[in-house]
């Protein structure tokens, strides 16, 4: 592991977002957290229809609105102005979440702090003494969502690794990640830990290695 | 004639005590009933204790609540957005207890309040800071968390149209936590943007109905919190 | 106890219903059961308005259609073909029974096999070996409305008191009736046991003892 | 392109299998989806358990479904009603198993099913037969008792007008249990009066979204039970 060694040209924000956006199956119900994770709706795969569920009560939530009809309560849960598209529905929060706990959403993207080798993911506090906790829904999305895929930088901006033996930060679930796409590789959480699933263009195994605070093993393919 | 219309804010909310619990509807600025925040400002009931999914943004509505020091404790989801100040100082300073709920668990402890369930089970938190010192209890194989009903002595409410006896109907994303507030509270308190005739809600469209409702109040136009913030309204 | 005196002249079943609307305030949201509480909505005293509930889904429930404009899919809890009144709304099950369950129904009005002195109510089983149980939203009901009234024959029709010291029947629920109006008597339950509050013209106080399977204290103003 | 249509109600319940249980809406006639229930007689699954309200009436829907030998276990609230025959016989010769579960808990049971709450507790039952074996619980003084989810592998569902997407609206009471079945079966099968285009329902009038729902077939001219009762009609 080494946190001062010169960055390392990995997939963009962007190019994360589009391998996201490719292994999520056709007619998926899907919840993205705020950040990176809402570039996937950008790069949907031809032939395929993903209808969005935002967690404060609107199904088949559609792309922010032409400047100047912004409806104030027509909101997401990062509380920015869109648009329903044609077959939507809305719905009060016990039904939203109803939707999340039940297990009814297909796939949830989310940003992370840190993830474990076991799918522990921590994303919601630093547990710093002065931090203002705060976990809106995030909790309830890891617990119930059938498949929880984390979009992610492979390090902190100060270099420090995200994936980890162990979380050092608060838990907001245990054993809920599949996948975790960084700017670096693909990893999959399996039962022997991390592995590899994809390296990005130009990364080898050893430098994801050096950035990666646990185990990793190497892609099956390879 | 059952008639739950009230002239004004200020007599709808007038019998709020020091030390009551009060849900307030809304998700950010959608559905949020600023009119009836601020006539609970104007009224100056102290010790409260809030629920609503944030604390407020900017210095109006709930976050003028907060910063008036009418507040002793929130219960809420997330405390923290990009445009909430008042909160966080009051809570560096020590001056405001929290207490955080996932979103989830927070819309169904209400729901539940409302539907005189008295406690339930969810996989929400477990293993996580939130769950230490709740029951843990694995049924068919897997762990979950024991939550009570969470109820309240008003709800503060917004919607769209109303009927006198109560029948509510909302706009887009402004349901979020309204209809289950309006359950789960002693009194529901309602602001609506117009009041209709009695058949001018079709039956099957009623989302809140008229016996979850005790108040209501016509705001024609409600004040849009992005607005206030934009121009620094600061609330009274 | 005699099972064999001659029969009482006591209140009708309208005059029974009467007493219990006179009985509900103005504004209440009511509930009632099937059989002789149905004829409580013919009774609604001048300037009240009461709102009925029907437990399968329907707030505002009005009296039954015209012959020929009957809905199959508009019916009340006793599958019969009801109307909506205006300020009706429409909800399913689970809404509706979080109505009864959470207290926000006033008042329900419902029959009895047997009441007890402590305000048990059996009302939906004999508990005979061939009986099929069918117990429907009563246990619900008596749990969760706020004020529980039963209306019914003082005796069974074998002559047999249905006012007893402790139901001999399956129970639908503990300590949850208020009162009970028989056609010899309203008999409020107190903390003492059954009480007498008002005795139909012609009953004497002896006469519902005699047909009262339990201590019966007399009327407060008597 | 989402489609969830389907041709036929025969090919809507075609993966049915011995064994499965299966949540029927309605509530007495209203909401009842007898095609649905009819093509499941076709398609002659046995050993069902069958989740619905009642026992049906007459001898169609259904009633003949566990006329038919088809049903090994009912869950419901009123096996008893005034045209229920077939179930009653089979009753009393032992032939059926029946499990009694108040009305207001069954509906529970089931939402709590679609909405991941694996177990609650409620005060309807405590005291009676029907909380022998089961777990009390004192919270805040009062006694409640346990009561867990409900699931099934299907739900067969009636509704009124639906879109390709699965979001649906019913006829008045025919709402009754269809909603919360929607959410808690695995595969949810559902016959529409009618199928309209994708932005035929207005988003704030949806009553059960499409995410609950996963075939769908359209059925113009329902059956109508009672109809059946007075001309004797049984099925097959």
């Amino acid at each position: 592991m080494t946190t001062n060694a010169p960055q390392i040209e990995g997939w963009s924000r962007e190019q994360m977002a589009e391998l996201v956006a490719a292994d999520i199956p056709d007619g998926s119900y899907v919840n993205l957290g705020i950040g990176i994770p809402e570039l996937v709706t950008k790069f949907v795969p031809d032939g395929r229809e993903f209808i969005y569920h935002t967690e404060n009560g609107l199904l088949g939530m559609g792309p922010a609105p032409a400047p100047g009809y912004e409806d104030p309560e027509l909101i997401n849960a990062g509380k920015k102005a869109v648009t329903a598209n044609p077959g939507a529905s809305y719905f009060h929060h016990a039904d939203s979440f109803a939707m999340i706990r039940g297990g009814h959403i297909d796939v949830c993207v989310l940003g992370a702090m840190q993830v474990s080798s076991n799918g522990d993911l921590a994303n919601w506090s630093t547990g710093a003494a002065d931090a203002i906790p705060a976990v809106g829904g995030a909790m309830d999305l890891v617990a119930g969502v059938k498949t929880i895929l984390v979009i992610t930088q492979h390090t902190t901006k100060t270099g420090l690794p995200k994936l980890v033996g162990q979380c050092s930060y608060p838990l907001t679930g245990i054993n809920v990640v599949t996948r975790v796409y960084s700017d670096l590789a693909i990893i999959d959480i399996t039962p022997d830990g991390f592995q590899v699933h994809k390296l990005a263009p130009g990364v080898s195994f050893k430098q994801v290695c050096d950035k990666t605070d646990a185990p990793l093993l190497p892609s099956k393919e390879s | 004639m059952i008639d739950k219309r009230i002239a004004t804010p200020a007599a709808a909310v007038a019998d709020i005590c020091d030390g009551a619990s009060v849900m307030i509807g809304g998700f950010g600025e959608a559905g949020s009933p600023i009119e009836l925040i601020h006539a609970l400002i104007d009224l100056g009931a102290r010790d409260l204790t809030v629920i609503n999914n944030n604390t407020g943004n900017g210095e109006a509505g709930l976050a003028a609540l907060i910063g008036n020091g009418q507040v002793r404790k929130m219960i809420c989801s997330y405390p923290r957005s990009s445009h909430s100040k008042v909160f966080p100082e009051l809570y560096r300073a020590g001056k405001i207890e929290l207490e955080i709920v996932p979103q989830g668990t927070l819309a169904e402890r209400i729901r539940a309040g409302g539907a005189g369930i008295p406690a339930f089970y969810t996989a929400s938190t477990v293993g996580t800071p939130l769950a230490e010192g709740k029951e843990i209890r694995n049924i068919n194989g897997r762990d979950y968390v024991m939550e009570y009903a969470l109820k309240a002595d008003y709800a503060l409410i917004k919607c769209e149209n109303a009927d006198r006896l109560g029948n509510l109907v909302y706009n887009k994303t402004a349901r979020n936590f309204n209809p289950v507030m309006c359950m789960a509270a002693t009194v529901t308190i309602v602001q609506a943007r117009k009041v209709v005739e009695v058949n001018g809600i079709d039956p099957e469209h009623v989302i809140t109905p008229g016996i979850f409702v005790d108040r209501l109040v016509e705001v024609t136009a409600p004040l849009i919190e992005s607005q206030l913030i934009a121009q620094g309204v600061r609330y009274p």
